[in-house]
């Protein structure tokens, strides 16, 4: 961490306050019947892509899945345009076609999240395939869970990576489970950046709730990419602290997990263990910190107050946006 | 004996009939031990993990083991989502659906997939899929869409004791929805004979899935401004009632067809397709399709609504076919 | 400058103009670079490696990776085969067709696939798909069924430049055939334009892909039985030229739609079912449907030819239109 | 091969001689019209499924792909309805319905070889699903190729075999190429088998000319399977020595592998690998090798014989055989 600019680290906590505070707003404002539709709290793995994207430019893409709301504010998405996508409006990011799974920000590169798992892992590995044809630098990251590693386009799309030697960093967030199911009852190894190997690409394991550790592993990750040295498998250690996703209230909390596994992972809270950081090396004081925490409350709030303004789309929109180049409705 | 039961609890049923029944059954699918989707509840305790099965997000892996097993004396239920069916779209349909005949008749696979579909809600396009007109195209399944209780039980049941693949449409809008359902053999709905919720003599509206409570709702209204309709649910798409439809247009000469799909395609293209080649000379108005608008589904609740068929849509179309 | 080229050589043709004058087109597939299928005969050549891409056995993988180049400013060609579709269906259904969408426009996906459909030929279940009806249930997707070089060439130029995903299903039963093709610019087919090869007032015949041919020796088959018979091949059949069959129809009263996919749900079906609602007061005979029997596509050459439609099929349909 | 018996020795030779007649006769009707479609010799890889298959009892499954002649004669499927269904004749294994990349024979345990690659190794996955619900001690094996390797359904059945520990094999038959791609080319690591590693899976790579060793490595594998310790993943080293497929002749030899290479193969026939172990260790003699090849060549003749006789189903038969339990056709 000597070579981690202040700058970085005061971003990083910025960004994941403003994470927290917006995923404890969206949690009550859900549960007030303000909007409808699943959503999935990031609360507890802040750490995880604040961390990673600290180490990206504007000009490198992510892409992302269902626990959607994380990656695109990590990545300095706009809190406001992502409050009224998931309020329906139409100063969401999608004028409110896509909702909370499909936040998405081409201008810096915000390829989208994704509603079906390791659907944006094929995806990413294609931006990634368009700086090695071109020649450029940027590099490409996909966001995905446990659960996802799974899936066979992660397979596929690892193998092709290596293979040519693509700048893309596959991120995958282990934060225990799919859903109900712990990884070690749908993962057959017992850490997934082992997998790396079966392509014979580096495969990194990072404390996820340790920012600047994440960081760092993916500021090599990414170096590598720019290099041309190909793709970077990286398992980042992490726990959901809230249920799979609001509106599954079917699944209670001790039926697949104790709530001493949840008070030891909340030990390490990922926002805790940067402050301690920050403040024990005198970079910042914890009224700073706290000073962080407040302004990005107010930073939320406002995004509420935004979306709650912003006016649904007209009937007549529903049609706009399918084409590029329009052809009439059948 | 029959009960009182909502939609998703007559599924539960059913599974809970068919596996006590037969041993070969089995169940298995994503965090269905927890049912996290309300028809897996109680299984687990009731018949051990290995014939109820948690599995990793692997649908085409999963999927295809399920017909493997198939093929090897199990008869194998597996639980998804319809949206999740594109993932493993290469076991349906290259496996599931043409072994069988591939094989020259050697393969059975007795399998069940059972595919809620989970539009309406604000699930947005890559959660809201009604994708069984696509499967319809392809031979090789047998396509249920049960609109009640009775029917989402009586369905599934017979699936799972029929010997060919078939993907049970289980329609999202209707979970919640409550009615009769029977007990054991006399719960068993057969395939191919779709039901007549309402009958009538000027209109035939054939209603699919979720399109059944919004007819009968239009047919109602309609009533009161004296047009007598006739609602058909066709129950199964493969086999298609075709007889009824084609008997109801005999009398009513009129036909709309009203399914939540797609409509480019889509089964009500199907079913107008059949008519207007079968019973032409019975029809005295235009075939009226009132489908989903060929656009995928928006988020935002107020442009969603738009996109289904609704009961106004289905009498504006029951009306147009009245006019000349 | 018009020249006579085979179907496959037409392709090839549109790919080599497009890599040449736009320098983000690349293409990727399975064994392109030694041309296995034909059409990408030389451009390893002319263009390189970093733009001829030979592909692993990872249809999901590569067609994921196409849509990703295409978002980032690249105009992806990606080869295949109909029935590999299967294994790559999450990608081109949850991403390619949804995404422009679900991202309220911020998404532009300029990505061409080229399926070629492998029919007629003992190919057997696994290799014989015709697909497309299942693509126009999913909204989101251009589709492009060439029937001659001049429109294998120039619909394909036009998807190229094209910003929206587009599917050219090749129909490998014309993949011999010849015919004059044009060069450059003079040589894109717009989309959405139905062509008439051949016109007539008694019947109106739309027919599609391979179907095209067969509907033309029919109809002059029928010529000397004194019927005239109007061919109309739709090209794209998203975007539909529904207004050229509606007119047709207005002008003969009758309908036959000839479709070598399978019939249900089919691309026949859509037509029939637009025209029975928007044509009905035109009709003066019921709509026949000649489409490929309900069944997989068998191995055995007897069997084979039995199951898609036939000019043999099509004068029989044209014939019962004329009867009543 | 202390503990290889005699009767299973001269079974393998008898079977490799089989499939090598069959395929050798195969391209010449082939060639000469006597019907159509795609074949994909299996000259050169006979050591692979015949060594493995020898591991195996009727009561065990297989399952395979398109290049599908030599694993079901491997099993003892019969020679005489193989010819026939790729003559597409009623005797045929499949009514003349399949083809030769669909023969089967359920009656022995051959579940079916497919033309899309990749797709049979789920379902050998679920019949090896079958046996551990049931707790029964058969095993299935499927056989894919260094291409299919890289398909995403090879990553999620390794992954569920070796989580639930199924009993399958899953058997990878690496001929050095997929068409014309090379498997260094297509597949990102050296060894195919490495890749057991990432579903801690035991991974064993075999030369695949060697009917011996295959026997004997599947010996273990299915030893394993029985006694329920789950999956193994064996790549065979081997070599086609035709091209890709009849009826693929674009693809001239030269393009895409050398002259120098093919001969290198060659020179380890697997039959005479064989054959000289055989006749070293004084277990047969040349002669009665010889005799061996002359009786399996009149046995594939017969089989043409059989085929070119066999009528051609009628065509009332297009329905039957698309449904268990029979519905109108629509
Ligand atoms: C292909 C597919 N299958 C199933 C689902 C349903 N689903 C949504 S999220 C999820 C669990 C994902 O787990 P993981 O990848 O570990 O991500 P996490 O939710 O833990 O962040 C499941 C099963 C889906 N969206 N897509
Ligand atoms: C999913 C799919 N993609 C592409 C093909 C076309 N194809 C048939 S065989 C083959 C190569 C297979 O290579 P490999 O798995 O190594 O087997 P081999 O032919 O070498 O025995 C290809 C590309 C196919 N049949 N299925
Ligand atoms: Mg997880
Ligand atoms: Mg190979």
């Amino acid at each position: 961490m000597e070579n981690v600019s202040k700058e970085i680290l005061v971003q990083m906590l910025e960004r994941m306050w403003l994470i927290r505070h917006f995923e404890v707003r969206v949690m009550e404002v859900h549960s007030a019947g303000e909007f409808t539709g699943a959503a999935h709290p990031y609360i507890g793995e802040e750490a995880v892509a604040v961390g990673a994207c600290a180490a990206l430019k504007d000009t490198d893409y992510i892409a992302g899945n269902h626990r959607s709301h994380g990656h695109p504010l990590a990545k300095g998405g706009s809190v406001k345009r992502a409050m009224a996508e998931l309020y329906g409006r139409v100063d969401g990011y999608c004028k409110g076609k896509g909702g909370s799974m499909h936040l998405a920000d081409f201008s810096i590169g915000i390829l989208g999240e994704s509603g079906i798992v390791a659907s944006s892992v094929p995806v990413a590995t294609g931006a990634a395939l368009a700086a090695k044809i071109r020649g450029e630098d940027f590099v490409s990251m996909v966001f995905f869970g446990d659960g996802a590693s799974n899936q066979g386009a992660c397979h596929e799309s690892m193998n092709l990576a290596a293979l040519w030697q693509l700048p893309v960093i596959f991120l995958c967030e282990n934060n225990q489970f799919a859903v109900t199911t712990s990884y070690h009852d749908s993962v057959s190894v017992e850490h997934i950046s082992d997998r790396a190997a079966a392509y014979d690409m580096p495969g990194v394991l990072v404390d996820g709730q340790d920012a600047i550790a994440m960081y760092e592993a993916t500021r090599e990750a990414v170096a590598r990419g720019r290099a041309g040295e190909g793709p970077t498998l990286i398992e980042a250690l992490t726990y959901r602290y809230e249920e799979h996703s609001l509106g599954l209230g079917r699944v209670r909390r001790g039926e697949y997990r104790t709530q001493d596994q949840i008070d030891e992972w909340r030990e390490r809270d990922p926002i805790d263990v940067l402050e301690r950081t920050l403040t024990s090396q005198g970079i910042l004081t914890q009224e700073e910190c706290d000073a962080i925490s407040k302004a990005k409350e107010a930073e939320v709030e406002e995004a509420v107050e935004f979306a709650r303004n912003s006016p649904y789309p007209e009937p007549e929109e529903l049609f706009d946006d399918m084409w590029a180049d329009p052809i009439p409705a059948p | 004996m029959a009960s009182n039961a909502i939609y998703v609890e007559a599924i539960n049923q059913a599974i809970i009939e068919e596996m006590a029944r037969d041993q070969s059954v089995f169940i298995m699918g994503e965090d269905i031990r927890r049912s996290v989707y309300g028809a897996t509840a109680g299984l687990l305790d009731q018949f051990g993990e290995k014939r109820v099965l948690d599995t990793p997000l692997s649908e085409n892996g999963f999927f295809g083991a399920a017909i493997g097993a198939s093929l090897v004396g199990m008869r194998p239920i597996v639980e998804t989502l319809t949206s999740f069916m594109w993932v493993a779209m290469d076991q349906l349909v290259s496996q599931a659906a043409k072994m069988r005949y591939m094989f020259g008749g050697q393969a059975t696979l007795p399998v069940v997939y059972r595919a809620t579909m989970f539009y309406g809600g604000g699930s947005a396009a890559h959660h809201s899929d009604r994708s069984y007109p696509m499967f319809m195209n392809m031979p090789g399944f047998k396509i249920l869409v049960p609109a009640t209780p009775r029917d989402a039980k009586g369905l599934l049941k017979t699936a799972i004791r029929d010997n060919d693949p078939c993907i049970v449409f289980e329609d999202g809008t209707l979970g919640g929805s409550s009615g009769e359902v029977e007990e054991g053999e006399a719960a068993l709905v057969p395939f191919g004979v779709a039901d007549v919720p309402r009958s009538g003599t000027d209109v035939t509206v054939v209603a699919i899935a979720g399109a059944v409570p919004m007819a009968l709702r239009s047919a109602e209204e309609l009533e009161d401004e004296g047009v007598s309709v006739e609602v058909i649910d066709p129950r199964t798409l493969v086999p298609l009632d075709k007889d009824a439809i084609l008997e109801s247009v005999a009398k009513t000469g009129r036909l709309v067809v009203a399914d939540p799909a797609h409509k480019v395609c889509s089964a009500a293209s199907e079913v107008a397709s059949i008519v207007s080649q079968e019973g032409f000379w019975d029809l005295q108005a235009p075939i009226m399709k009132v489908a989903a608008e060929q656009v995928h589904i928006p988020y935002t609740p107020v442009l969603e609504r738009l996109v289904y068929p609704s009961s106004e849509k289905i009498s504006d179309a029951v009306r147009a076919t009245l006019e000349d």
